[in-house]
């Protein structure tokens, strides 16, 4: 998140458009921007590898304990699993189109995109507080509070402990990229971005894309193959 | 600054050094949404064709894999990025398979050292001599727990990972 | 409990104290002496450089070559080989450490924090001491009750941590009659510096000797009596049951022999050798009136004259 | 500029001379809301010194305790914690953010002929980051202490421990944080900020090996994220997905730990061995042998260390298979460790070699890290590392790589470049008898544990077999000399800064860029922005003529 505050160099203070003060340390925007795109691409690696550590758990685990894993998935929504899917996925899209207005010089445009966008994750994270209020209702929870009774297989536990590690984890980055959303949002009504100036739209968008990219693996491998 | 900027292929910049935005055609964003669309779809219809749990598996991988490759190309713009951040990317790819890879080298094969060893027995200092000197033949289920006369690992009910479940 | 020092065969190493340690000992050698050549080259060209270049003055001649295709290559070809020579030593000796022969006597170990515990395929358990015979492969079974722990015996050079909720095993012959010291090598807690156990090697027909009668070389078997008190002891008896009249879990053995007790169901019994020996093989059958019933069995760990002695035993307590 | 006529000999104008970074502005709040890179360089170092006190402390008390076979000053509860705070001091309050983020910090856009680093304000983030860290270990030391080992292994650690086990787990995993945005501020700053001319083989090969400790920060602190963020779930909620009685697998893990923290052996070791090339070439005033293979030979290490965690557990119960993969794979790091002694000793070959502080600190890192290397030769051999792991022997081992090459190269580094961060030189004499010491020291507390370890004392040991008791007794008298020598050469430093002589531009007479500006630098670090035309170390032609 910070690598995102930071892509815009020290450019923040300026009056921007159209023409913004470029970083004194930087010898022109192009490199400015494109030294701000470096560091986000860098902190995304980061990021993988943090939920790598829980797809590695998943792999294991699911070859240890694999009929509990499918026993485990068949209590997961799919159709609430689908539903977020759609939802981020257009999310992903409006972020996009927001961009390419922001590129454009259409404020306004990328005012309301940004929203839309802002919405899909509202909604998303409405619909995960369902999902989880009902895997607590049933005793559904990780490793020792699991409580379920109605279950074949041995450590049910082991795969709500991924579920909820995995879920809550990208939970609290939808709720991070809500706020950076939010920021530039902000920031676009106050006219600071334009065709030249535009970096901290982009990689905003390219955090908010990555949020999506883990989803886009999260839900097959949770909800549809177990 | 010249020399590292001529290193990298570049798609903006111009002359001044002014940043010029790269603008993709809109019906690029519908095309590539109707895809990620149609996507869901067809991963949420397979899962519901039993074609075997490693099928299966393929199948949502494969199908999450061109979804994740369609937003990075183009909703990140990847494709007309510098090389550099796609090598960053894979990168982060790659160190990733090498730790799941390498760590379930070890938990997939876990104890079973000495059954390979009863069925194929390899002496080092006479590699071509099948039996060992004090070798009877051994009937062993690798570390076989059972053979320890008493209960199972006293830690809990965790099966041990001597005989690991092969699907 | 008094440990034996590790006796030392070299300045480094401790004695070779089973099959296994020549090897091990052979791969530490030539690691040890290709470091000791390495070292003296390397060290003695920076003397000879630290001579030879020091600064005189301003005027100093320097050398330009800044480079050297051929060395380059020569001094990563070179010592790939060589460390990819010491990967094969290394798995040598421990393809053998880690696959035990067939016919090993095996030995069914728990560790806990802090101690060890071994059972033997007679059913003989014995407490942070670890008996094993001369001349015969040894299987160890290992699993922890709380929290990791490794076996080491250094003068055996084997080691293995011993994981809860898995069975990890080591192997070893051991070629030398007389004790030695095992240790905990990995961290738990407080009491890991404690975790040390006594490793007794005897001949076959002396260890075959202790399994049957407890009796260690040397040892005069006890009079019944002393043996049965050696077993309230060592047996776990005193954890249940008192000498002074108290009330623990179970019944006080104050002047229990003879005594007569109101069991579970009504009825009484007189406690004689009869009662005691079905308590001690079906501990639950008849207990006695308001005492839980949790006493475990000791059928397969007691031997007949295990009882006999517990009962002559029992007669003595008053 | 246009004034010419009034220079001084760095070609100064009248309106800076005078004016450094450290007195552009004054007051505490001048220095926590800097984004001057030397500035946070100067905190980080100050910060890290502080830990390395901490660690250093608690590691006398431990060799004190160790004097005799059973209770000297302490028991067993206070040994543990003491063993297991002088770790995570050392660890993570000292040898990772030492070199890389002090002089790196500092250094770095100096040697490009950068004004700073590419985000400097994410780069004091990082420096909040670390004190926001180090605070919460703090805290744990003050609610209950930690006495887990600096490994958190599980289950101890997530189960049975009754310390502030989340306290201290949490303060690494922000440090963490700190840790990766320092690596990539340097990457993108590499890749950016290298002024006109600098091309990448021209750049010094201490920033390539900051370079290649970047890419590890990286790739690998995003794993250590996640396994404390499981150990803390594990302890506070019982997830087990580590715990043994819920299914979970105690040795996984080591896997996840270890794959982070050993590559983060490189992320403290790389840029030693780049403040040694630095300090080698200067000081025997002869460019550096093998440029570029000291220079992939950095990336090198960097990514092969991904390859070889498992290393750490060939007793851990993990399959034969895997051990077997991790023995041969971690051999083949010793091929880049090798290429880059054989080159430093290139160096020296045909220089003119003056013993000044500095090159003392350099000569004494490549004895020390000669035998911190050679001897990670046996613990990589299979077989042997059955008997020597988890023994004295791996602690003597990893003492002379950590402290005997990354902590001496570290005071190296600091004794080289401390007139250009300071404006001031040191007593001479004060600092060899402080390197005398601590050179002398090390060796007697260290190289004695080699033989404690082979010889089966067990590390961790708080009460130990009578037999090991005269080498232990040794070893302690060595960690006094030790502990003396680093107080001298924290006493000459810290009198440098009251009464040192002011120093010069280029006291050592070197070739790179950081040189080439007043000392202390200038906030913008050069006036004129630098155009390089020189390969790196190459003097100008009527200086070598």
């Amino acid at each position: 998140m910070s690598a995102k505050a930071e892509a815009l160099g020290g450019a923040g203070e300026s009056k921007l458009s159209p023409q913004f003060h470029v970083a004194h340390h930087f010898d022109k925007a192009d490199t400015q921007f494109d030294a701000g795109r470096m560091g986000v691409w860098l902190f995304l690696v980061t990021e993988i590898l943090l939920f790598g550590g829980l797809f590695c758990a998943f792999a294991i685990f699911r070859s240890k304990y694999f009929p509990s894993f499918v026993e485990a998935h068949h209590h997961l929504d799919r159709v609430m699993g689908g539903i977020n899917t759609i939802v981020l996925i257009t999310s992903s899209f409006t972020m996009a189109l927001a961009v390419r207005s922001a590129q454009k010089n259409e404020t306004k445009k990328t005012t309301l995109l940004l929203a839309v966008t802002l919405a899909c994750a509202a909604m998303f994270l409405v619909v995960k507080y369902f999902e989880y209020s009902h895997k607590i209702h049933d005793g559904l929870l990780p490793g020792g509070n699991f409580t379920a009774a109605d279950f074949a297989s041995g450590h049910p536990g082991i795969f709500f402990a991924i579920y909820f590690m995995m879920t809550g984890i990208h939970g609290v980055h939808v709720v991070i990229g809500m706020g950076l959303i939010l920021w530039i949002l902000l920031r676009n009504q106050k006219n600071e971005f334009s065709s030249r100036y535009y970096a901290p739209v982009e990689n905003v968008g390219l955090y908010w894309h990555l949020v999506d990219l883990v989803w886009i693996f999260l839900f097959p491998l949770l909800y549809l193959v177990g | 600054m010249s020399t590292s900027h001529a290193e990298h292929d570049h798609g903006h910049g111009s002359a001044n050094g002014d940043h010029v935005p790269h603008v993709l055609p809109f019906k690029v964003y519908i095309a590539t949404f109707a895809t990620l669309l149609f996507l869901t779809v067809v991963t949420v219809a397979a899962s519901y064709v039993d074609i075997g749990h490693t099928g299966n598996l393929i199948v949502a991988l494969l199908i999450a894999t061109i979804k994740a490759s369609v937003v990075a190309l183009i909703f990140m713009h990847l494709k007309w990025d510098h090389k550099f951040h796609g090598i960053i990317f894979v990168s982060a790819l790659l160190f990733l398979a090498v730790f799941i890879g390498i760590t379930m080298s070890d938990t997939e094969f876990r104890g079973e050292a000495e059954a390979i060893e009863a069925k194929n027995p390899v002496d080092l200092k006479d590699p071509f001599k099948a039996q060992r000197t004090g070798d009877i033949a051994i009937p062993k289920e690798a570390a076989a727990p059972a053979a320890a006369g008493s209960a199972a690992p006293a830690a809990g009910s965790a099966a041990p990972a001597a005989v690991p479940a092969k699907h | 409990m008094r440990l034996d020092p590790i006796e030392l065969g070299s300045f480094w190493m401790p004695k070779q104290s089973s099959t296994i340690a020549g090897e091990i000992d052979t791969a530490y050698y030539i690691v040890y002496w290709l470091d000791v050549v390495m070292f003296v080259l390397l060290m003695g060209a920076l003397a000879y450089f630290m001579y030879k270049y020091k600064r005189r003055g301003p005027k100093d001649k320097l050398s330009d070559v800044t480079h050297s295709t051929v060395l380059e290559i020569s001094w990563t070809i070179i010592p790939s080989i060589l460390v990819i020579g010491l990967f094969f030593v290394g798995l040598k000796g421990w393809m053998q450490a880690m696959v035990a022969p067939g016919n090993a006597l095996e030995i069914r170990t728990t560790a806990e924090m802090y101690m060890w515990t071994f059972t033997y395929p007679n059913g003989n358990v014995s407490v942070n001491e670890l008996v094993v015979p001369k001349g015969q492969p040894v299987k160890l079974i290992m699993s922890s009750k709380d929290v990791l722990h490794s076996f080491f015996v250094p003068e055996f050079r084997v080691k293995q941590d011993v994981v809860p909720g898995t069975y990890t095993t080591v192997w070893f012959e051991a070629t030398e009659n007389r004790d030695t010291v095992l240790f905990c090598t990995e961290y738990c807690g407080v009491g890991h510096s404690d975790m040390m156990a006594k490793v007794r090697v005897m001949e076959k027909a002396d260890y075959d000797n202790w399994q049957e009668t407890g009796l260690l070389p040397g040892e005069k078997p006890l009079p019944p009596a002393e043996l049965g008190k050696k077993l309230y002891a060592t047996r776990s008896c005193n954890t249940c049951h008192s000498l002074d009249g108290s009330r623990i879990q179970g019944p006080t053995f104050k002047g229990v022999f003879g005594r007569t007790e109101q069991i579970a169901d009504g009825s009484s019994i007189k406690v004689d050798e009869n009662y005691i020996r079905e308590s001690l093989l079906e501990p639950n059958k008849k207990v006695v009136q308001g005492y839980p019933a949790v006493m475990p069995t000791y059928k397969g760990l007691l031997k007949e004259t295990d009882i006999d002695a517990i009962i002559a035993y029992l007669k003595t307590v008053q | 500029m246009a004034n010419t006529a009034t220079v001084d000999e760095l070609g100064h104008s009248p309106e800076v001379r005078g004016k450094n970074y450290l007195n552009q502005t004054a007051g505490v709040w001048s220095w926590l809301t800097t984004v001057d890179h030397k500035r946070i360089g100067i905190m980080y170092l100050v910060s890290v010194l502080v830990g390395f006190g901490l660690g250093g402390i608690f590691a006398l008390l431990v060799r004190l305790e160790l004097l005799t076979a059973k209770k000297t000053i302490m028991d067993a509860t206070q040994y543990n914690q003491a063993f297991t705070l002088h770790g995570a001091a050392m660890v993570f309050l000292f040898i990772i953010p030492s070199i890389p983020a002090s002089l790196g910090n500092f250094f770095l856009p100096l040697m490009i002929g950068a004004k700073d680093v590419a985000f400097p304000r994410l780069n004091l983030l990082s420096l909040y980051l670390f004190w926001i860290g180090a605070i919460f270990m703090l805290a744990a030391i003050v609610t209950g202490g930690v006495d887990t080992g600096w490994t958190f292994y599980v289950p101890y650690a997530s189960g049975v421990s009754t310390t502030s086990v989340i306290s201290a787990t949490f303060g690494v995993f922000v440090m963490g944080f700190s840790s990766i945005l320092t690596g990539l501020n340097f990457i993108v700053t590499l890749h950016k900020l290298r002024a006109p001319g600098m091309s990448w083989y021209r750049m010094p090969l201490f920033l390539w090996s900051l370079y290649a400790t970047s890419i590890i920060q990286v790739l690998a602190t995003p794993v250590l994220g996640i396994t404390l963020l499981l150990l803390i779930f594990e302890r506070a909620f019982h997830i087990g997905i580590f715990d043994p009685t819920l299914g979970g697998d105690p040795v996984l893990f080591q896997h996840f730990f270890w794959f982070y923290s050993h590559p983060a052996v490189y992320i403290m070791i790389l840029p030693g061995m780049g403040v040694a090339t630095e300090i080698l070439t200067t000081h025997s005033k002869r460019r550096v042998f093998g440029y570029k293979a000291i220079a992939f030979s950095s990336v090198a290490i960097a990514l092969v260390s991904f390859l070889v965690w498992g290393h750490h557990m060939f007793v851990s119960g993990q399959s034969e298979l895997s051990s077997a993969i991790f023995s041969f794979l971690t051999f083949f790091v010793a091929i880049p460790s090798g290429v880059k002694m054989f080159n430093w000793l290139g160096t020296l070959w045909g220089g003119s070699i003056r013993f000044t502080v500095p090159m003392l600190y350099g000569i004494a890192f490549l004895f020390l890290f000669a035998i911190g290397g050679l001897t990670g030769l046996f613990l990589g051999t299979l077989s042997v590392d059955l008997h020597l792991h988890d023994t004295y022997f791996v602690v003597a081992h990893f003492h002379y790589v950590m402290m005997g090459s990354t902590a001496i190269a570290f005071f190296g580094g600091l004794h080289h470049w401390w007139p250009k961060m300071t404006g001031k030189m040191y007593d001479e004499k004060l600092a060899r008898v402080g390197f005398a010491l601590t050179f002398i020291g090390f060796n007697w507390t260290f190289f004695t544990q080699f033989i404690l370890g082979t010889r089966g004392m067990p590390r961790r040991y708080y009460n130990y077999l009578d037999q090991f008791q005269p080498l232990h007794a040794f070893s302690t008298y060595g960690s006094w000399v030790l502990g003396t020598g680093f107080l001298i050469t924290f006493i000459c430093l810290a009198r440098s800064l009251k009464s040192g002589a002011p120093a010069p531009a280029n006291p050592w007479d070197s070739a790179t860029l950081e040189w080439q500006t007043q000392s202390p630098p200038i906030t913008e670090n050069f006036e004129k922005a630098p155009i390089v035309t020189l390969d790196a170390y190459e003097r100008p032609a009527e200086e070598t003529a």
